[in-house]
């Protein structure tokens, strides 16, 4: 039987809520499972993507430097939406490598492929 | 039969739970088979056997308990979202002891019950 | 391959709406439910009837009731059952909360 | 010595979440010590001020009702922010009397004579 | 003296608590009388002892009982938010039991006490 | 009368810097706190700076700096004691969170 596969789409900024950590345990554990997960950014949730963050600064363990570890997991399938980069003027510069930026059509295109979509 | 999962991330104190059940039992009463529900971020409040709602006021938390006794529904808890907001996730402490807190509807698990129920299902619904 | 799609925000506070716009398609089936109902009104609305039929949007009868808005004719109000019926009638669900 | 004045602004829908009802406590327990409390609505917190809005349709007890006692707690001074209203097409019906619609920079000028202001 | 009344409303798990705690240190370091916080909504959380945040976490829950302890920062918690958040209202029960899950920090109060905390402050800023 | 404005969400995704504006007038003073730094790069930034002095912006300086928002030079930068102090200098307080 085929494993399902999970697409998690992360669309809340990194620190003030636990969003963005909780989205990343359950893509962890799936990669830790070897199922299939792939992880998609929209709206507030590209922030979690961008360079030069420091959540020590808050006084928080930075999950986001747990990112880096992706490859480890076997998830390999980042996507990033460019309409959502481009309302917040940001550029193509991400703190981990391999973000594929896909524009909205191609976005919905990828994400509508899994079986299972969770949103966070 | 149609398998369902179910995630609940909303407080019993918000009404969007309220939705959430309501959408439980439509699908028992129509015969789905739901694989389990599965409590993580606030939503594990709701195994929760401290928290106290005003009589008059929409019970939850009872809701939950009516449900897994009449239709044996899977109730499955995330136990680091739990710790982390104040149930008492202690192996030391039995579920029927009067330390704990979380009601003995619940199945303590880890997020690898989530990967199971996502492989089981045909469909997962997040409330 | 079509998804339901829950909004359970007011798009005149949060972006939600405009997200769930930005990946619909035409075969997708749009739900309006908890203060989604709000939306309604929104002039988002119009954009959306672009990318899907009418008959591809829905409101959860009872919400858009308690929050007194008006359904326009064209809109069809289900109640429940009638969402647990279409979570199996499509191939996924996103719900956007 | 003059007892300070309370103003709350709420800004959250009626049903979804509790600051609606978390706001009124506050309110009501005001009135009671017969402290100065004035209301003010803007963004989507004017939704809790729509007529024919029924929440035990949501299994819900209907807070929005005991809008009705405000008089009874000598809250009298409740105000509606106009632009608010106008981006979300609602006329000047609502549930209660005695709500006074103002344009935000007179909304401003209110709200701003209060020594403490709460947003829920 | 200035005179300072702090509303916290965000739950100990948010980053957004660490922000008031700050708030908070900086005021106490500045001479500022604090005439009370008050924990409101699922601020209530911050008085739950059974709070379990793994230890290279941000401790919210800790820093306060040491604020308490440090500068006698009075703490009050409101009953009604708290009984529906699942901590344990029940006069019969005392703080200091092993059956309370409030930590003694903590005076349970009412919104009445948010009356007295806006009347004798000269600012209340909410968290 | 003055009153400090404490925003602490994003404008990109919620209404609160949008609600500030509403009610801003010249001597307030607005500080952007929490995920409130990133609307350091939100146009709406510049219809606030017609209402109030850009000197009277202020960001939270380790917020910015966590977000990895760059902070322009004529917005200043200032600490938690700052803020507590501005807390007295202005009449009233209003938190958008």
């Amino acid at each position: 039987m085929a494993n399902k596969v999970l697409a998690i789409l992360n669309s809340k900024a990194p620190y003030s809520s636990t969003f963005g950590k909780d989205s990343l345990d359950i893509a962890l554990i799936f990669g830790s499972y070897e199922q299939g997960v792939s992880l998609f950014f929209q709206g507030e949730g590209v922030f979690q993507l961008i360079p030069n963050q420091d959540g020590q600064q808050l006084s928080m363990k930075d999950y986001l430097k747990t990112f880096s570890a992706f490859e480890f997991y076997d998830i390999e399938d980042i996507y990033v939406c460019l309409e959502s980069l481009q309302e917040r003027k940001l550029s193509n510069a991400f703190h981990i490598e391999k973000v594929n930026i896909l524009p909205a059509k191609e976005f919905a295109a990828k994400l509508k492929q899994h079986d299972c979509i969770l949103r966070f | 039969m149609n398998k369902l999962a179910v995630i609940i991330t909303s407080p019993p104190s918000s009404n969007l739970s309220v939705t959430a059940i309501e959408y439980v039992e439509a699908a028992l009463a129509m015969q789905i088979d739901i694989v389990g529900v599965f409590f993580y971020q606030d939503g594990v409040m709701h195994a929760n056997s401290y928290v106290d709602i005003p009589s008059d006021e929409y019970q939850a938390n009872a809701k939950w308990l009516t449900l897994k006794n009449k239709f044996k529904l899977p109730l499955h808890l995330c136990a680091t979202a739990a710790s982390k907001r104040g149930l008492c996730i202690d192996e030391t402490i039995k579920p029927d002891s009067q330390l704990s807190n979380i009601d003995n509807a619940f199945a303590v698990s880890g997020l690898g019950e989530l990967v199971e129920l996502t492989n089981y299902a045909d469909r997962v619904v997040q409330f | 391959m079509a998804t339901l799609h829950l909004v359970r925000k007011s798009a005149f506070n949060s972006q939600e709406l405009l997200q769930c716009c930005q990946v619909l398609t035409s075969l997708d089936i749009l739900i309006l439910i908890d203060d989604g109902c709000y939306n309604l009104n929104h002039d988002l609305l119009a954009d959306i009837k672009e990318i899907i039929s009418v008959k591809h949007i829905k409101v959860i009868k009872h919400h858009a009731a308690a929050r007194g808005q008006y359904v326009p004719k064209d809109i069809e109000r289900i109640s429940m059952s009638d969402l647990v019926s279409l979570t199996f009638e499509t191939e996924n669900v996103i719900t956007w909360q």
